[in-house]
């Protein structure tokens, strides 16, 4: 449970029943205590289900290209849910124009880290039937006995290396947290991989990304995949496979989908998150933002709305891309 | 339809492949002064005219290597010197992105190259090509990305 | 019936694997996945389910059909012959295995999928019973005993044995090649094995689930036109992660592809929750979101068990449970239009 | 289901159902300004397959794709298939730039036919056609001509764009029109120079001709012209029983697996694409 969980449904309840928003995005109860699903709250009824606890890791300001439209006819704001890190997503497709502000109420809710199902089951817990927690404890009960875990050891991959506690663009927000900047070397993982030889890297995406099965679930997560069509689904460009038929394709599908999300990345993770076959796909994300801040300066998609990217910028004295031959490493 | 046999005899003995994207407005125009100045570069380099460096979508190069390619070089304006005015800035800070994230997948470095040549630059274009063909003899065949159906 | 210690199982494999080609979840970097036997694989019974299902054997993600070659105005055909090689898949669990009964119906239904045909053909079943049924399992909602898990032959963990007995000529064939390594046991020798998984699925919170709501006595034609399905389709993404995990999914697209020699024509599996699934060049039949989830649904729920004999077209693995991203599954859209569970 | 039904359509099919036919293009028809007529045979005079009135086949042009077409000619005409095809996308572009002896793939009969030798037998038939939609009607309408004893007094209403919008308009004027016992009624949308024939869409020309319920209705054409047929029809006294059509979606197998075409427990390119409009109305409203 998150500290502000109680804080946050009374207030989303309160907005909607003063009619200051007539929708609500946010996250609903599922089926067991871990499935939470995003949803569109449409009456103060519905809003009985909706749930903030430690299982609410999706994004849910993709939703916001869709439901900030408000359909002919009806009146009113949206109000969208926002964690932290979700805030910078937010933000950038504000800067690519893809979400209508005046008709989306922001609620930041604070957030101290999200935990991952399947790092939970992967600590032998499995069976489960139920679940309570308490102070970042979660006690599981199993068909095999009650398990205790900390929510801090099975922390989703992006939450590991939080991006801080600060949200960046809000209309209210409801937050107990201190703002400690970011936890944790968010380039740890790249710098392992630099660190590797070519051909121990080759070796290692060879594995990740023979697993891939192009279910499309990293492209149709992405807060920054929000092209109408993408060229991933244009018979035209020739390259719309839908399936890796030879080891070249995967590499394709995911160094092409990081280079269109490059410099508009907000780092949120959701592409690893959801994967099914667990690629670490945002050791490609990371590794643009790292070069990115070394070659052309720090920059941080999504920090503030109407930036202009670093691949659509430039400056006179750029580096070559001979750079990448003769720097140093493997 | 067997694949005719004289291919299988060219298999024997490795040439490379390279793909050459050339600027419309420079390199291509060097390109042209290298021939016309009877100088000297490989023919294993297929020239690919582009309107502007900065066309050459990340995807091109992927695709040349895709459909065989050894080496992809990619050559346009001086910076400054764009047709375009702004269109190789752009350029260069793409290349330099993928550039290194095939270094980072484990792609050899070297298989790929920017190289900016004006028009007046027959000489460069040709030394150009020769030091590129050579880097790409040295690498030998690219097993790492290219599609296997294409290899066949 | 029949038995081997179980700490003898990855040589009882590699005995399999000897004689013809063996499939089995194998890992790589950290997933499991059906994947051809390889010396040193190890059987890791604790993994309930691979992320593909088994169905990835018999059908495969992506398989040749035919090779083109184009010479100005003359085509040549040259087709890819269906594999006619021996194999046997080992490590199903009950529900993948109903899953390949799902499949059946349809290719092997004239006229028939000769590519698919050959495999089944080909292939020899060895199932195991899954050992720890998590809290995402309701294969009991379709009527699947998950102590009796079929195929070809059919085996348990029993305490310290892997008991086995093969159900038809093929299964029997198998246990034959492998000849001493074999012992004879007891035909009760699983009982208390199958009675603890029995166990363990009772306490299981989805136990009650059922198809309640979802009948043949159930019009189509209301259930299609259920206003609930816009609110469930709310967050789907319309990615094809369920699809793609799925044992029963069958839909693929036909695909060629030019390598600069010839043409390839290949088939992939495809997802009804692409928006490009249906589109012609006038357009798509469905081209809302909520349409295709609801098709994927009305499909498994509704559509398939009208057509083959009342047999619904999922199998209650719970893969789309455990995978998808954001958590909307086939058992939340059967609490919501079906009867109480 | 389509297990009942008893074309031959699929005898000696059972294997390779995927692998087309090596087929010639032996002549090509310019019908209309986007419509072309090929006609198809097997290498070295061959013949293809049999097939029956409102049956299809899969047209494949490697490295472009393949799709699904209504065939064209008469089952009686055995020596060749005819396709007319409107150029409206990525495959049907690539076939309008084909020329004759152009090598191609075919593999088909596919779909359920028109019931000619059950339903239909006796009865008086109304042709109702759009556009291109006169292509799946064409080869039911040559059967009917070919055993015309069969069946009772043919009336065809056929409607399009413009004038240079009439598919097979040649063989209308010198071969269908003036034959006994059969009518036909043509019209365009929109007035044009030189054209004296009747202007006005096809649903409103229908009820004008205020043809009897006696009769059993075959339509084909956009989906809008079917919907407002249809009511007219209705309006007019037909059951929906005695109304036909042919469905089209997307379709990639032609056997009723890859799911393209499903619409509720049917698959078009299997169960259709012919449907009987009582039958449709049993479908979810996807098409």
């Amino acid at each position: 449970m998150q500290r502000v969980s109680a804080k946050v449904l009374s207030r989303v309840r309160e907005l909607m029943a003063d009619g200051t928003v007539t929708k609500v995005v946010g996250w609903k109860k599922g089926e067991f205590f871990y499935d939470c699903t995003p949803f569109v709250f449409e009456t103060v009824e519905s809003l009985d289900e909706l749930v903030y606890d430690s299982f609410c890791a999706a994004n849910l300001s993709k939703y916001m290209i869709k439901n900030s439209v408000i359909p002919e006819g009806q009146t009113g704001k949206v109000l969208v849910l926002l964690k932290p890190c979700d805030t910078y997503s937010f933000n950038q497709l504000l800067t690519e124009h893809r979400i209508v502000r005046e008709n989306v109420y922001i609620l930041g809710v604070g957030c101290e880290g999200m935990a991952d199902i399947e790092r939970v089951k992967a600590q032998g817990i499995k069976g489960i039937t139920g679940a309570s927690e308490k102070d970042g404890i979660l006690t599981v009960e199993t068909v095999y006995g009650n398990k205790e875990v900390a929510v801090k050891d099975v922390l989703v991959n992006k939450c590991e290396t939080c991006k801080g506690k600060a949200h960046v663009i809000y209309d209210e927000l409801i937050s107990e947290n201190e703002d400690e900047g970011a936890a944790g070397d968010r380039f740890e993982g790249v710098r392992a991989l630099e660190a590797m030889t070519s051909e121990e890297r080759f070796a290692f995406w060879k594995a990740e990304l023979s697993k891939c099965i192009r279910c499309n679930a990293c492209r149709n997560a992405c807060p920054a995949c929000s092209c109408r069509k993408c060229v991933f689904d244009n018979n035209a460009s020739g390259i719309a496979s839908k399936a890796n038929t030879d080891s070249f394709e995967e590499k394709m599908f995911h160094i092409i989908r990081a280079f269109h999300v490059a410099g508009r990345c907000t780092d949120c993770g959701e592409c690893t998150r959801v994967c099914p076959q667990g690629i670490p796909l945002h050791l490609f994300n990371r590794k643009y933002i790292k070069d990115i801040n070394e070659f052309y300066g720090d920059y941080s998609a999504g920090e503030t709305a109407g930036q202009r990217g670093p691949l659509i910028n430039f400056t006179k004295d750029d580096v070559e891309p001979q750079i990448v031959s003769d720097r140093e490493g493997n | 339809m067997p694949i005719n046999e004289a291919n299988q005899e060219i298999k024997k003995e490795w040439k490379p492949k390279i793909v050459a994207f050339c600027c419309n407005w420079c390199s291509y125009a060097g390109a042209d002064l290298a021939g016309s100045s009877r100088l000297v570069y490989p023919a294993d380099v297929k020239i690919i005219r582009v309107p502007c460096s900065c066309r050459v979508n990340p995807m091109f190069i992927l695709r040349a290597f895709e459909k065989g390619a050894d080496g992809v070089i990619l050559c346009g304006c001086h910076p400054g010197d764009c047709h375009y005015s702004t269109g190789n800035y752009y350029t260069r800070r793409r290349m330099t992105l993928l550039f290194s994230m095939l270094d980072y997948i484990g792609v050899e470095k070297g298989r790929t190259r920017v190289e900016w040549v004006s028009a007046a630059e027959g000489v460069k274009f040709s030394t150009v090509m020769n030091n590129f063909v050579s880097k790409i003899y040295e690498l030998g065949e690219n097993v790492k990305v290219g599609d296997l159906r294409c290899k066949e | 019936m029949k038995k081997i210690a179980f700490s003898q199982i990855d040589n009882l494999l590699a005995a399999i694997a000897a004689t013809q080609k063996l499939y089995m979840p194998v890992e790589t970097a950290g997933q499991y996945n059906y994947g051809e036997w390889t010396p040193g694989t190890k059987y890791n019974p604790d993994v309930l389910h691979t992320v593909k299902s088994a169905k990835s054997v018999f059908f495969p993600q992506s398989e040749d059909l035919i090779r083109f070659q184009r010479d100005g105005m003359n085509l040549s055909i040259d087709p890819v012959a269906p594999e006619d090689e021996d194999f046997v898949v080992f490590g199903v669990h009950a529900c993948d295995v109903k899953g390949f009964d799902v499949l059946d119906r349809v290719f092997l239904h004239d006229p028939v999928d000769a590519y698919y045909t050959s495999r089944r053909k080909h292939g020899t079943v060895f199932s195991v019973m899954c050992k720890a049924p998590e809290e995402t399992c309701f294969c009991g909602a379709f009527g699947i005993d998950s102590t009796a898990p079929g195929g070809d032959v059919e085996s348990w963990i029993a305490g310290d044995d892997l008991v086995m007995r093969a159900n038809t000529e093929k299964g029997e064939k198998l246990l034959e090649s492998l000849g001493s390594m074999l012992a004879d046991c007891d035909d009760n020798a699983a009982d208390s094995a199958k009675a603890e998984n029995k166990e363990v699925l009772a306490k299981l919170p989805l136990a009650e689930l059922n198809t309640v709501g979802f009948g043949k006595e159930v019009d189509l034609l209301t259930l299609f036109n259920r206003p609930e399905w816009k609110e469930l389709a709310s967050g789907c993404l319309g990615c094809g992660t369920c699809t793609y995990v799925c044992p029963t999914c069958q839909c693929y697209d036909v695909r060629d592809y030019n390598t600069g020699k010839e043409i390839q024509r290949f088939r992939v599996w495809d997802s009804c929750m692409y928006s490009d699934f249906t589109m012609m060049a006038h357009g798509t039949n469905r081209p809302d979101h909520t349409q295709r989830f609801r098709q994927r649904f009305m499909h498994k729920l509704k559509y398939y068990p009208d057509r083959y004999e009342g047999v619904f077209g999922c199998i209650g693995c719970g893969r789309c449970l455990q995978k998808c991203p954001i958590s909307m599954n086939i058992v939340k859209v059967m609490k919501k239009l079906g009867g109480e569970a | 289901m389509s297990e009942n039904c008893n074309c031959h359509c699929h005898d000696g099919m059972e294997k390779d159902m995927l692998i087309p036919q090596l087929a010639v293009v032996t002549a090509i028809r310019q019908d209309t300004p986007d419509v072309k007529t090929f006609r198809v045979e097997g290498l070295n005079g061959e013949k293809l397959f049999d097939h029956m009135p409102g049956q299809c086949a899969m047209v494949t042009l490697p490295g472009v794709g393949e799709a699904m077409f209504s065939i064209t000619s008469s089952p009686t005409l055995t020596g060749y298939k005819e396709f007319s095809i409107k150029r409206c996308g990525e495959l049907t572009d690539a076939l309008h730039s084909m020329e004759v002896g152009q090598q191609i793939g075919v593999r088909g009969p596919y779909g359920k036919q028109f019931p000619v030798d059950t339903e239909f037998k006796g009865k008086n038939l109304l042709f109702i056609a759009g556009g291109i939609g006169l292509a799946p009607l064409h080869s039911v309408i040559n059967y009917v001509r070919a055993n015309r004893k069969d069946y009772g007094h043919v009336d065809i209403l056929y409607g399009s764009r413009s004038a240079d919008d009439l598919v097979d308009y040649d063989e209308i004027k010198n071969e269908w029109i003036g034959e006994e016992d059969m009518n036909v009624y043509i019209t365009i949308d929109r007035p044009q120079e030189g054209w004296d024939g009747h202007v006005g869409f096809v649903p409103a020309y229908l009820k004008e001709l205020a043809f009897e319920p006696n009769c059993t209705a075959i339509i084909c054409g956009p989906p809008i012209m079917i919907k407002f047929v249809l009511q007219a029809l209705i309006e007019m006294g037909f059951d929906k029983t005695q109304v036909y059509t042919t469905l089209e979606l997307k379709m990639k197998c032609g056997i009723g697996k890859c799911g393209r075409c499903n619409i509720g427990s049917k698959y078009v390119c299997k169960d259709g694409p012919v449907f009987r409009c009582d039958e449709i109305d049993e479908l979810p409203n996807e098409y």
